[in-house]
């Protein structure tokens, strides 16, 4: 090999090589930002309703922080580099993505759009080439916020909350309807939606148990099975 | 064949080293595999004990009897103390880990059932010194979350064992509070303790069904116009007639 | 190799390979239809039981459909090669033969024959060497449809119906217990048998809560737990 | 080896596959009667109490039937070597054990011994280094024989028998301590033991929800629910 | 299930059983078959050219004697099953191919074709949609021959014949490049063809060897890189 | 899910899959040429080094045509994707890779560079965001050449010319020592790193046997292991 | 918690029989690591006797020294006799195998040294026997057929390792025989053993191992127009010089 | 946990964290030092007896230079915890051994003792719990050395040097007598003496073709093979 060759050659490879550490770093960062904030949020089974804001409170500068991690990784990434290293913070984006989404239901009780969420994490759209939100990591952040709620409703029985069940009930039939017309190609996406079904299931059986004892009107327990209005 | 004889004598001090090295950690992994067993009857001695026992008093006198089987693990380290003394712990973690959180698992039983709490690094630490105070060898902060991390599913089962019995369902709601505390301070920790993740997923499974179970209870209970307690009474009283 | 063996060699394996794209075409076709039926009659949860027959009327269509992709497929099919390419199409297939078990459920209260949802695909006898039901198939899209009416049970309760689940627990067990007498060593029927075992016992607890509340007469009750009649 | 050596050695492995082949049969025979005894006693969900005797007329020949298996059995293993061979039958020989302690507490309402189990399957003495009834497999058959009586509960109330829980409940929760005693590995053995502790869970239940019943609603209709029909 | 439905799915599933029993049994037989066929093969190794007759002479009935076997299968399979069933017995019939093909190298020269192997195994053409030699299973007999020429080559050279490396190097280099013109799709047979790789590679250090010490004639030793004549 | 976020989730997932398709057509076409080129330079092996540059001849169009696949995926690819999707083409781009590099030795003696390689293949810098030649390809398709050159120095040696593994031991340690200098983290890379060092250890065996024959001029077997000249 | 006491009973004689079947398993796991270890040290040394050995009476003396070494494995497995006597040993298969296993491999090498052939079943469980000449534990053929099939991998070892020594050629050669002559003879046998598939892969890369040494030799030698011996000769005293 | 445990062993294992950055910093710069002397020392094969020495100079200072390395090490390696962390630099720390180790054996014709290779590396005793060579590191290079020594054996008979394989043939005799000495388990070193194995059968062989050729060719023209430039 002729020394020019070389030498670019092996520049290539150490710029690759130390960009790869930079960039571990700050998913290292990004990592234990998220853990974090799962763990405030875990705490969401043990509050009550009219404590949530405030929980909320607590994580979301957690959250926001965030965005300063992917401001980092943008400025890591060079131009057009973006799917080449996505798989290094995907997790840790995922669970961005599944706190976003959970601070969107129990402040204004919807769904996040993926615009939203990308604005929240601070991505900008002059990056896109570098780093941005794939339609593929938002649906992995809801599914983790459907089975997040899940237990939610489970948890908010046993609080004494007995509407939050029909309101979760609603608000994940409709995901779950939205996912249902998805052609998943995609291996883990179609295995994660299955599991969707397990909540959609257990979330009815919440509902169930407080319509069969009437500890909720029969009104907003219908509501609960019945999102989508007119069909026959 | 003839071979120098320095060359000769440093590979037969190899012999030795590697030997020695070898019949160590034989001995080690056999102790370990003791210490695993004793750790799992104390387990199951402790939920046997625990069941019975219909109050705190009793709880923490199961507590005892659980803290007593287990000096026999604590002597076994007192005897494998040499073996890991100076550098060689860290030669050996891998032999000797399993079978310490085991024993992490069961010692955070006893220490739960007794306190109603998580047991600390500091009081783990504090049952592998010797008498002179000083560490048979320095414990990991992986192996102590790696340990209390597996008492969750011990805790499960507590729970759902008592379910039927005396102030079971009290004591579930509590276990389930306990539970997720453990798994919302043990996840700050999994980007440090890559084992951790696993544990997590298996407690967060456990939690799910201490959590059920406690719904159970309280979607029952809430069908009636009367306490709790007022309403165990009268299923006791049925019971009984 | 001499070069006629080799010619053959190559165009066996070329048309193979052809013949594969052209049946996953098929197959994705098929696909699309049954996950609009999926779609049309995960509806049945919400949908009070006077508005069921106008529901199943929306998808019947769709489910007639699906024989034209199965002429497809049997003009596509070499003779004799059924059981080399069944695989590629046996998803979308059981998820018919859910579809059509559910309607007739639905509609007559019984269960569909082998031979009628053979009928209602558009399945030819003299095709049998190339696409045919095979009884795995059959039994795959029955236990589908016992785990979808575990949950039907459950919603129709909560839209206040008491009657659905003691119909559903006696049908449902009627089919367990044909399904226990059969000697079941395929793997994954015998696993998805276990998950009948559930089912039965969900439908069981929801007959169990709305007979202990007295919400049905007590005639139809003890009908739920005696399907079958003059047996000793 | 030489030509004799290899012959010997093939001679001896030929026996050996025989032999299996032998025992194999038997298993499928003793396989055959097991499902036939599990569909007859899976009817005890949909029976009243009073008809139960004559369901178990109708099993217990072919409980005792079993026993001219084990004879079979019991003929074909060489000495010594019952734990070489057990794996093959173990799955029948737990569910005959399920039987005949479902048969006991239905008649007598107490749990069945190893012992008198082993008599009931013709077990002999002087072939327990043959085929005998190993304590593992006793109480594998114990858990299956609760996993039933869970079941059970939630049916009799259905049927309007309000005793049977408390009596199902007081039953159980003896053997449960029996289980409670014993130190498991993590094994299959524990696995069903943690099985074991939801049914017991479930018959609390139960127990819960009739006590609280029957109390609050003192003379109440319950007590009046009869089948019109009388089946034996 | 109606008595009919169940009756006649018990049949098919028993049936099915049994056939699997029975092909089972064939196979098992089939298998030791090939074993002790492969059992005399090895000794090639250690067999001068002029004895290599009377082993195969000696292997030559226990070949034939597989026909017996196929004739079985092809008497249990049912019409049109060929696909279904044959993953059961491919191993088997892949060394069976293996062995005849060895046979018609060492005897003739030659590559045997896929025809003349179907013969040599008793197939028979009105059995073709229950039992045949596919391509697929052919290709990997081959497969396996050239792995054990490779080895013939070096143990051919440690008996002192020079000649028959030379030998093996233009059958296989023929059969190499007819497997490169080949579109394998299927995964396995493309690993094993990388395996062809290595045989070509160690055969040709063999030729290397014996051609650089000029242990033959230049002339053979240009015969063995050259196979192919108009190129260039 | 509102109809929206719907509706530009489902665009974006069946655009990726109708684009999935499009690009595995374009492989399998690369995939094609590619093989066919590798079919001509395996004669290589059996051609006199006079023959050699007609060979390359007949190849070169083959090699060439390539360029057009290339042009037809750029076309496909949409900005910034490069990174998405070029594990696709991989395989085959380094098969061209290894062609052009193997050309280029056998018709200079020469090293082609990644930028010459870029060139022949007909990749354009104004696409480098959708496809380009990675630093990891072109390294990988050197490999799979010296891999070939190992062979060739053996095969050479057959057909009488001794020259050609002097020559081939110079260009590949020239190679190998580039190698030994790059920092290769990754993987694949560092695998098949190890694989030149049997071809290179293979090559000097080669010429050891022709040196310890004196096969070969002084001169020459001197140059074959002092390639590089003026270092202490 | 009352509990009939007839139940009660049958239960702690459950418990007994649990705990002791687990203890007598553990006794035997840890037996068995020692025979494995015992084992595999048997085996280097006789590695190491048999590459000094220079003739087949020294190999012959090197086998004693392994077979007296094999007699502690002796002495273990006399010492379980009692753990494993009737139906247990069936029970306990498959904690003795692997160590069996490996024992009948450091047993077939010593014997190959002495024979140079294959020790027969029947001599394997011969030295599995008390002074009352009764078997300790049947000895099944598959533990006998795979412990032996492991041999085909150190006598690639031994084979490979012994090329460059006096008269290392042709024991390669011979052994080269020897393992193909195994590999042949075991083939009819994998129907019947499964695990002896993978073992015969294993075989079959020693034995190709072994062949490419063989041939290596015949190559060379072929070159020049003398017998092996007297171009060994030269070779010998062009290094002594 | 309250909040001060959560602290304290938060920083606890930031600590370690930080510590693991720091050595991976230091072992990276091990690193890159090893990788240049291997880059030197493969020159070996290519230079003439009387141009090792001055080679060996160049090489000397890198090798020295490790010894700084090895003192930051051991400055941030906590008391006792040498086992810990050892296997993050045990790499770097194998490629020092077997380069002093080839220095030695290329200068003075002897075996490097593990204490004169700790000297070389700059290891202090009263570091020996934090930083020290461990027999199996030092083992680990020798058996590298010997893997270049079986080249050197080859190539220095390219530069007609036949004293060279003789006189690694002594030495390598010894070194494998010494491993021979040892007890192995089935892991890395059991593996890698394997090796060895191969490497004194291959130096065997190049002693062999030598001393046959000597002899033969008397006063051959071999012993004048001289290149006709002088290089240092
Ligand atoms: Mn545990
Ligand atoms: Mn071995």
């Amino acid at each position: 090999m002729d020394s020019q060759t070389l030498a670019n050659l092996h520049q290539l490879l150490d710029q690759e090589s130390d960009l790869r550490e930079k960039i571990r770093d700050q998913v290292n960062d990004f990592d234990k930002k998220t853990r974090i904030l799962v763990g405030i949020l875990s705490k969401i089974h043990s509050t009550r309703s009219e404590s949530i804001p405030s929980l909320i409170q607590t994580a979301r500068p957690v959250l926001y922080s965030c965005s300063e991690t992917i401001v980092e990784l943008a400025s890591l990434i060079p131009p057009n580099q973006f799917w080449r290293w996505k798989d290094m913070w995907c997790n840790s984006l995922r669970t961005a993505v599944f706190a976003a989404a959970l601070f969107e239901y129990l402040t204004n009780g919807i769904l996040i759009s993926l615009e939203s969420t990308s604005n929240v994490l601070g991505m900008q759209d002059r990056w896109k080439d570098r780093v941005n939100l794939s339609a593929e990591d938002y649906l992995h952040g809801l599914i983790t916020m459907v089975n997040e709620l899940s237990r939610l409703a489970v948890n908010a029985v046993i609080l004494g909350d007995f509407e939050q069940p029909l309101k979760i009930s609603a608000f994940v039939k409709d995901i779950f309807s939205g996912f249902s017309m998805l052609n998943l190609k995609n291996d883990t996406l179609r295995r994660r939606f299955d599991s969707l079904k397990y909540d959609v299931k257990k979330i009815e059986e919440v509902v169930y148990d407080v319509s069969l004892r009437k500890l909720v009107s029969k009104d907003s327990s219908f509501q609960a099975v019945k999102p989508t209005s007119n069909e026959s | 064949m003839s071979m120098s004889s320095s060359i000769h004598n440093q590979f037969l001090l190899f012999r030795d080293l590697l030997d020695d090295y070898h019949d160590r950690r034989e001995r080690l992994i056999k102790a370990s595999r003791d210490i695993t067993n004793i750790s799992k009857k104390t387990i199951f001695l402790l939920h046997r004990l625990a069941l019975e026992a219909q109050d705190a008093s009793a709880r923490v006198d199961a507590s005892k009897i659980g803290l007593k089987k287990l000096t026999e693990v604590q002597e076994l380290y007192a005897d494998m103390r040499d073996e890991l003394a100076g550098d060689q712990y860290w030669r050996y973690e891998r032999q000797v880990s399993p079978g310490l959180q085991e024993y992490i698992e069961a010692l955070s039983f006893a220490h739960f059932l007794e306190h109603g709490g998580l047991i600390t690094y500091e009081q783990v630490q504090a049952t592998l010194c010797g008498a002179d105070g000083i560490a048979f060898f320095p414990l990991t902060i992986s192996d102590y979350l790696l340990g209390v991390s597996d008492l969750t599913g011990e805790l499960m089962r507590f729970a759902i064992s008592g379910f039927g019995r005396p102030g079971g369902r009290t004591r579930a709601l509590e276990t389930c509070i306990f539970v997720r505390n453990c798994k919302s301070d043990f996840e700050r920790f999994t980007p440090y303790v890559w084992e951790l993740h696993k544990k997590q997923v298996v407690t967060a499974q456990s939690l799910s069904k201490i959590e059920d179970a406690a719904y159970t209870a309280v979607v029952r209970t809430s069908e009636f116009d009367l306490p709790a307690e007022m309403l165990d009474d009268i299923v006791n009283q049925t019971v009984l007639i």
